[in-house]
């Protein structure tokens, strides 16, 4: 863990209308691992993650990324260019363009493509074979999805072009477990291709089958970072950061 | 205050007719200044005028005449351009009992049924427009459709006209929506009532304002046919459209090439040297209502008492930019000249040009009288 | 208490509920589970209203509520908590419950009483959000609570209007992992009452297999299992269908 | 590449569902109303003339509001001040039409339409200018609520009105049709204006080019989604921002190159031209179904031809044959004839 | 205090500010005769009363329901007309009795209640926008109706009408005068538009705050969760359309013995229109408050806004010599600052005049 972090954000504050929501975020996301994002709901996890992406604005501190900053007082960049330097995003409201069809959709999301034709056919093979109702709902519009195919899509639309470091708010959501398992399968290929990945995520069972790296966040700041296998065997500290009552429930 | 004359213009500086109340404003100050030799008194007493803005919206007219005469004291008031504003204000004249000289507004209902003692117009009205069109066009053998907008002016100028045609035999009338802006429809019912009929065809075509322009009917060749298009006057960007009918006829209220008298040529010449260009029909109506002021204060030596401005003003002659003009005791309407004429095109005017085939004297008119006096 | 019969909806050509008959008793849970995409969420939305059957009908208590709008069906006791949050958003947390206390109460159409009087709703508003835990955030606008938060009130205004028939849409997902026990506790502890029908769509098998009487099994539209928990979770349509060959959660028991 | 087979195929991954056929019913429609014209109309040459007329003005219609659909339909901005667009493009011909007046006044076919030409660049530029100011200093503040967009356009409106009145003055001014566009051709008894004809081209230019950019680019795409989840295209690494200027700015053109084809249809330009057609070309477009280029398209053409029947047949009706024909649709289509969208 | 509290239904101005403004206004208006003198002043002051009411009542669909309708106007000059004909028709020739003024504002409230009721069972079911599409289309449809039917409209020229005798300006009941004023008919009519008014706002001011003005609320911000709750929203909705035109038509009514006088461009235009959403917006939506203060601010800026332009750019303002100034600043241009008012209203004021002082005392709250 010498090299320097692909991501990184050094006391970030973000300040949504009148609101202080994040007090000072420290995180660093290690190129070519799985990092996860765990806390408790309004902890600002996906705060953060709208940080990163520039869709609120830090008010202090710094986001950097290769190296630079995109984030911050003074190097604050927009979104688009952020976009544009290789950061996939998968908001947790999913953001589907519901009026357009799924086909559509991830046209979109390849930037170079002009028209279906275009799309990487071999990764859309790949695509399908993870989420088949992709498959089947090709031309269909987005909007009609059911709840577990639009998250489908909205992962899937992160994942049609390469891209150095994907964001995903909480991307089990709403999947059946086979699904969830296909995801699980897949993110761990886009890391052996040497993606990095930043997830939020509930469910800590898949949490621990993916993560390399966790950061727990509470009231806006990070409170614990670390190697997620120690986490996994620490149920005291599990129960102390996530309330993790001790087999209860998962 | 004493050795004051208070007049207070209402018209549209702003509005839909924004143009047409500029004109008049103009023509107003500029009657002042001949009227009154450039002193602007009148009897010892200065005239003040106090201009408004109705913006061509009833109500406000009606406030801003309630208040000229209450507020700002007027002794009299001119005006407005729209014939809906002048009708609110009818009442308002009545209230206060002051006099309320009407200009250039032209619906009938002003000097007729809603008409109350105080009102006195300058303006022709529609029906006079509608009689001088019908006396032009009256002659043995002609056939005549009309086109009309289809709201109350249009219909009552149609009626007007239809009164007044004796000879001629009309045999189609066509209202179409004021906001018509596709005529092929009318034209194509205007041409299948017209086509098969012997001797001349004329389209007579009423129509004020902006929106749609009548006059595209021409595009769908009449001439085939042997249709031609009558009409009165306009103003002069108007009648740029009129360029496409040499020849046409029609009577208008007022063409500054037209009238030949002193008052007239003084318009003329002292508007080419201040604009550089000709006055225009709304300015002439404009000096026209200065000039019935400023002699009516003259003959009452400046007393601005209503009562005596009515008895006097009713039956007086005053010469304005169209000849002489008299106000008509019975209903206090202008009676004047209009004008025959017959378009030539001239290229060095960007309009066409009526050329005077006849001045139609308000003898000639039998404009009825329809107040209930 | 609650039964559809032959209920079915197809959007062109594509069935998404294919025939399902099915009865709900009243004190008992019944979960559904099925792919993602197999029609669970239309059922709900053909029983509550939101969507026209094709065909089929629409039982409750006995009377056909089949040609019912939405809103009446509310009135007769079905009570939807959605898949996808719908709430109020600018209006305040509170506002959101109080809403639901109000409708189930009546009085909607009252024009003249000043709303503010009626400090019962209120009272009842926040016993509600005190259960839930969001009664520290009740003035708060529900937009601007986090995504846990959002499903937590809107399991709250479900609660609020206290309908005969519970419909919850996968009520635990994005909620973190310390307040999920919240919600089960309130779902067991309605359960208890015996009165209610609780229909429960939930991917979270162990969430199922703890709360459950009952499990139906849809499948491209189709009723394909019905059952007791274990039975259901072991038979093969689930197994292969459903869980896949390894099952997360189930790894993680 | 590589990829990890996924451990378990689920069900539900039938065979693809079919993209939706093109739906005809509305071009149906609009054949069903041009033959409903026949007997109404009674003769022959009468109704090819009503016809072709009718087909034109839409023509016409659709050149002005198609920058509507533009910005209303796929933008999603009330923008009530469009109008001012095309007074402005209608008095940029004017101008220029008056500086050309040899062009115009030739008899030559080819000097009148370079004329015409030269007026509709300059018209286009200049409302296309406008149209960028408009989007920067007026509508950017209120992307997303229509109230404030309908407000705001509004007092964008009057303001470029009485610029207008300050710049040209507050009457009438004419536009005369150049010499050789004057008049109509013959065909049996049946008279066509020529101006039409010209009409029907570049009416169906705008259409093609229109239709082509905003369903065979991404750039249509684009538009559409950044309309719903700004962010989220955003997000994807497109910059918005500089797309929804462009396409506001091409709206503001297209409604100054329909300023032109209207000032020249009437013959002449008023400041409050573009104010007149405002109602007309929201019918249009929320028959047509918001956004939808041949929604509009076919809506502008049931436009023109109901009013020529209608005109023809009831004049007494032809006043309300819009709004009939919109509330007939509406009920037939509650979102239009062609929606795009869900909003 | 506890009896003021339910006067206003519980819904405080809750800003000092506010409290000032409201007051204000509300003595402004009750003294003005008094206070200020002239005939102009006087009718400025009575446009603000209707337009008060036409505001609030547009609010409550508007700003609470969250219905954008463009027929506001529609229900305003059926008022407006329905006193002007039954004036005109049942008025003998020594003037009318106040019994035919309510059988006017009766019939027409009749039909308003009728015309909203159909248009709302008909067209709420369709998308917001497409709604608003409808009523303008309407609304200019029932203005070419009215100019239509001009023998019983007066058309283009609408109707001049005599109003109770107790009510025209020549009416003058004590030979003295009270306080320094001459009380005569004037006066008495703007006393009643005053009470009407006042009435009218308390009475939407207990609807926005009753359960029924909440369940409007709620479908405004979202129509699926209020059907799934049970509400039925085409009920409600139309209801508010109702209510809210039922106060247009009384507004109308009130412009019409007031100025005795109507016609379409007075009462049906779409610049009427226009005006109520900027009142609306500049007021602050969804808070009646809004209604009255924005009414009050625009009825003023639009009288006077002319006035003051003459300082500048008039004949012999400062600036009337200065070449391109002069013609910006020119008296006759005076429509041009307000479409910047317009739009700086809009700007400046997001949630509207209250919506700002309200937001001043939750700042100063917090801090
Ligand atoms: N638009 C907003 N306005 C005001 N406050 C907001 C807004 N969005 C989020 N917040 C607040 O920010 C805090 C952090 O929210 P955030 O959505 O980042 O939480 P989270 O960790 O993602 O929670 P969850 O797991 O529930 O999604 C919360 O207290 C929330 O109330
Ligand atoms: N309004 C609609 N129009 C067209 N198709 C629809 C519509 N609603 C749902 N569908 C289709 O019906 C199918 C079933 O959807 P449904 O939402 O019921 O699935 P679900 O079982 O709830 O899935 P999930 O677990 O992902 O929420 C889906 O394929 C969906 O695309
Ligand atoms: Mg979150
Ligand atoms: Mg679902």
């Amino acid at each position: 863990m010498s090299a320097a972090p692909l991501l990184s954000l050094k006391g970030v504050h973000t300040h949504i209308g009148a609101y202080h929501i994040l007090h000072g975020v420290d995180l660093e996301v290690p190129e070519g691992e799985v990092t996860m994002l765990l806390g408790r709901n309004g902890a600002g996890k996906s705060t953060t993650l709208r940080t990163v992406m520039g869709l609120w604005a830090a008010s202090q501190g710094r986001v950097q990324f290769k190296g630079q900053a995109i984030g911050g007082p003074g190097g604050q960049r927009t979104t688009p260019e952020i976009a544009q330097e290789g950061i996939a995003y998968v908001p947790e409201s999913m953001g589907i363009f519901a009026d357009l069809s799924v086909q559509e959709n991830m046209l979109l999301a390849a930037r170079e493509a002009r028209r279906a034709a275009d799309l990487d056919a071999a990764r859309l093979d790949w695509i399908f074979s993870l989420f088949p109702a992709l498959h089947k709902f090709w031309l269909y519009p987005a909007g009609k999805l059911s709840g577990g195919q639009k998250q489908m899509l909205a992962v899937a639309r992160a994942i049609i072009e390469p891209r150095a470091l994907i964001l995903i708010d909480e991307p089990s959501k709403g999947l059946a477990p086979a699904i969830i398992h296909n995801l699980i399968a897949a993110l761990q290929e886009l890391k052996r291709q040497r993606t990095t990945l930043l997830l939020v995520e509930q469910n800590f069972s898949m949490a621990q089958a993916l993560g390399d790296s966790v950061a727990v966040m509470d009231n806006g700041r990070v409170v614990h970072s670390g190697r997620m296998a120690d986490l996994a065997a620490d149920q005291a500290l599990q129960q102390r950061l996530l309330g993790l009552s001790l087999g209860a429930h998962q | 205050a004493d050795g004051e004359i208070r007049i207070a213009h209402i018209h549209s500086k702003t509005g839909p007719l924004e143009a047409y109340g500029k004109q008049t404003a103009l023509g107003f100050k500029m009657g002042l200044e001949y009227a009154t030799g450039g002193t602007m008194m009148v009897a010892g007493k200065k005239l003040v005028v106090i201009e408004k803005d109705d913006q061509g919206k009833p109500d406000l007219g009606k406030n801003l005449l309630a208040a000229a005469y209450s507020d700002d004291k007027a002794d009299l008031a001119v005006g407005p351009t729209s014939s809906g504003v002048a009708l609110a204000m009818l009442p308002v004249a009545e209230e206060y009992k002051k006099i309320l000289l009407v200009e250039p507004a032209v619906a009938d209902s002003i000097t007729g049924e809603k008409w109350n003692k105080y009102i006195f117009r300058t303006g022709r009205n529609s029906s006079q427009d509608a009689i001088s069109n019908a006396v032009a066009l009256d002659k043995a053998g002609v056939t005549i459709a009309t086109l009309a907008q289809d709201y109350a002016f249009g219909r009552d100028g149609v009626k007007a006209f239809k009164e007044a045609v004796k000879t001629a035999k009309i045999v189609h009338e066509e209202y179409l929506p004021t906001t018509t802006t596709d005529f092929t429809a009318g034209a194509q019912r205007l041409i299948d009532a017209l086509k098969d009929k012997p001797g001349r065809k004329v389209i007579w075509v009423i129509w004020a304002g902006g929106g749609g322009n009548p006059f595209k009917i021409a595009d769908l060749d009449l001439k085939r046919y042997g249709i031609e298009i009558a009409t009165g006057g306009n103003i002069l960007p108007a009648m740029a459209s009129y360029k496409q009918f040499p020849g046409m006829e029609g009577a208008t209220y007022y063409y500054f090439g037209i009238p030949k008298n002193p008052v007239n040529e003084w318009l003329v010449a002292n508007h080419y040297k201040q604009f550089k260009q000709p006055p225009d029909f709304f300015t002439a109506g404009g000096m026209t209502a200065a000039i019935a002021v400023v002699e009516a204060l003259k003959k009452t030596q400046g007393d601005t008492t209503t009562n005596k401005l009515i008895s006097t003003m009713e039956g007086m002659g005053f010469e304005t930019p169209k000849g002489k003009m008299t106000f008509r005791k019975e209903d206090h309407q202008a009676l004047q000249s209009m004008y025959h004429f017959k378009i030539k095109v001239d290229p060095a005017f960007a309009w066409g040009v009526p050329e005077l085939v006849r001045e139609i004297k308000p003898e000639e008119m039998n404009v009825p009288i329809r107040n209930k006096r | 208490m609650l039964e559809t019969r032959d209920l079915t909806i197809r959007f062109g050509g594509h069935v998404a509920v294919d025939h399902v008959s099915c009865a709900f008793a009243p004190g008992s849970l019944t979960a559904i589970v099925g792919p993602n995409g197999a029609g669970k969420t239309t059922y709900f939305n053909l029983i509550s209203g939101q969507l026209p059957a094709s065909e089929g009908e629409v039982w409750l208590d006995g009377m056909n509520i089949t040609a019912l709008p939405a809103p009446l069906r509310t009135r007769r006791g079905l009570g939807r908590a959605f898949q996808l949050t719908q709430l109020f958003p600018s209006l305040s947390v509170q506002e959101n419950v109080r809403l639901a206390v109000q409708a189930r109460a009546g009085g909607g159409l009252n024009a003249w009483a000043i709303w503010s009087d009626r400090q019962d709703w209120l009272e009842e508003a926040r016993s509600i959000l005190q259960t839930v835990r969001l009664l520290e955030k009740r003035d708060m606008p529900a937009a601007s609570l986090p995504h846990g938060d959002q499903r937590k009130l809107e399991v709250a205004v479900l609660m609020a209007l206290d309908p005969k028939v519970y419909m919850f849409d996968e009520p635990t997902a994005g909620m973190s992992v310390d307040e999920v026990p919240v919600i089960l506790d309130l779902i067991r502890a309605l359960k208890a009452r015996r009165d209610r029908c609780i229909l429960l769509v939930e991917h979270k098998m162990d969430v199922v297999r703890e709360l459950a009487d009952r499990i139906i099994v849809l499948h491209n539209g189709a009723l394909v299992a019905d059952g007791e928990p274990a039975t259901v979770i072991a038979s093969d349509v689930v197994q292969q269908a459903y869980l896949g060959t390894a099952p997360v959660s189930a790894e993680a028991a | 590449m590589s990829v990890a087979k996924p451990l378990a195929v689920p069900p539900g991954a039938g065979a693809a569902i079919p993209k939706a056929q093109f739906d005809w019913r509305p071009v149906l429609l609009l054949l069903a109303v041009a033959l409903a014209g026949v007997p109404l109309v009674g003769s022959g040459s009468t109704w090819l003339t009503l016809t072709v007329a009718g087909l034109a003005m839409g023509l016409i219609i659709f050149i002005i509001a198609s920058g509507l659909t533009l910005v209303f339909g796929l933008m999603d901005v009330l923008n009530f001040g469009h109008g001012v667009f095309i007074a402005m493009g209608a008095f940029v011909a004017t101008s220029v039409m008056a500086g050309m007046a040899d062009w115009t006044a030739s008899a030559s076919l080819m000097h009148n339409l370079v004329a015409v030409f030269c007026a509709m660049l300059a018209a286009m530029s200049v409302a296309g200018a406008l149209g960028w100011a408009f989007e920067r200093v007026i509508v950017r503040p209120v992307y997303g609520q229509h109230l404030k967009q309908i407000l705001i356009t509004m007092g964008g409106m009057i303001v470029g009105e009485e610029v207008i009145k300050m710049i040209w003055g507050p009457q009438q001014i004419p536009l005369p049709l150049p010499e050789a566009l004057r008049g109509a051709l013959l065909w049996g008894d049946a008279a066509i204006e020529k101006y039409r004809l010209l009409a029907v081209v570049i009416g169906l230019g705008v259409f093609a080019a229109l239709a082509y950019t905003l369903n065979r680019t991404k750039v249509g795409l684009l538009i559409r989604a950044g309309v719903q989840d700004r962010e989220m295209v955003e997000s994807l690494g497109y910059r918005i921002r500089r797309l929804f200027v462009g396409v506001f700015v091409a709206g503001s053109a297209l409604a100054g190159l329909g300023g032109v084809m209207w000032g020249l249809y009437q013959q002449n330009v008023h400041p409050q031209i573009g104010a007149q057609v405002n109602t007309l070309i929201f019918i249009v477009i929320i028959i047509g179904g918001l956004g939808s280029t041949l929604g509009c398209f076919m809506g502008a053409l049931l436009v023109g031809l109901m009013a020529n029947y209608a005109g023809f047949a009831f004049p007494k009706l032809a006043l309300f044959s819009n709004i009939v024909l919109m509330v007939a649709v509406l009920l037939w289509r509650p979102q239009g004839l062609y929606p795009v969208s869900q909003r | 205090m506890n009896g003021l509290h339910r006067l206003l239904s519980k819904d405080l101005p809750r800003s000092r500010w506010l409290t000032a403004a409201m007051l204000v206004v509300l003595l402004g208006l009750a003294l003005e005769p008094f206070v200020f003198s002239g005939a102009k002043a006087l009718g400025v002051a009575a446009k603000m009363l209707v337009f008060i009411l036409l505001v609030a009542s547009y609010d409550l669909l508007l700003g609470y329901t969250g219905i954008v309708s463009f027929a506001h106007t529609m229900f305003f000059g059926i008022g407006a007309y329905g006193v002007a004909i039954s004036a005109t028709r049942l008025g003998g020739e020594d003037g009318v009795g106040f019994g035919a003024v309510l059988i006017g504002l009766g019939a027409a409230l009749c039909v308003s209640a009728l015309l909203s009721l159909v248009i709302g069972l008909f067209s709420l079911r369709v998308k917001a926008i497409f709604y608003a599409m409808i009523t303008l289309a309407v609304a200019s449809a029932f203005q070419t109706l009215a100019s239509q039917l001009s023998d019983f409209t007066g058309g283009e020229d609408g109707l001049s009408f005599k109003v109770p005798p107790w009510l025209s300006p020549s009416y003058e009941p004590f030979d003295t005068p009270f306080l320094g004023l001459m009380i005569d008919g004037k006066i008495i009519s703007y006393y009643l538009l005053f009470s009407v008014v006042l009435l009218a706002v308390l009475a939407l001011l207990r609807i926005v705050n009753s359960p029924f003005g909440r369940v409007l609320q709620a479908i405004r911000e979202n129509d699926f969760r209020a059907e799934a709750l049970g509400y039925r929203t085409v009920v409600y909705r139309t209801l508010s359309n109702m209510i809210s035109a039922a106060g247009a038509t009384v507004a109308g009514a009130l412009l019409a013995l007031w100025l005795r006088y109507t016609g379409p461009d007075t009462t049906l235009s779409f610049e009427i229109m226009l005006d109520i959403l900027l009142i609306v917006v500049i007021g602050g939506m969804g808070t009646i408050y809004g209604a009255v203060i924005g009414s009050v601010l625009f009825v003023l800026a639009q009288n006077y806004l002319q006035d003051l332009l003459k300082l500048a750019g008039g004949e012999d303002g400062v600036l009337a010599q200065v070449p391109l100034l002069g013609t910006l600043f020119s008296p006759d241009r005076w429509l041009l600052w307000l479409g910047v008012l317009f739009v700086l209203a809009v700007y400046h004021f997001p949630s509207g005049v209250v919506g700002r002082l309200r937001a001043a005392v939750s700042r100063a709250s917090e801090s």
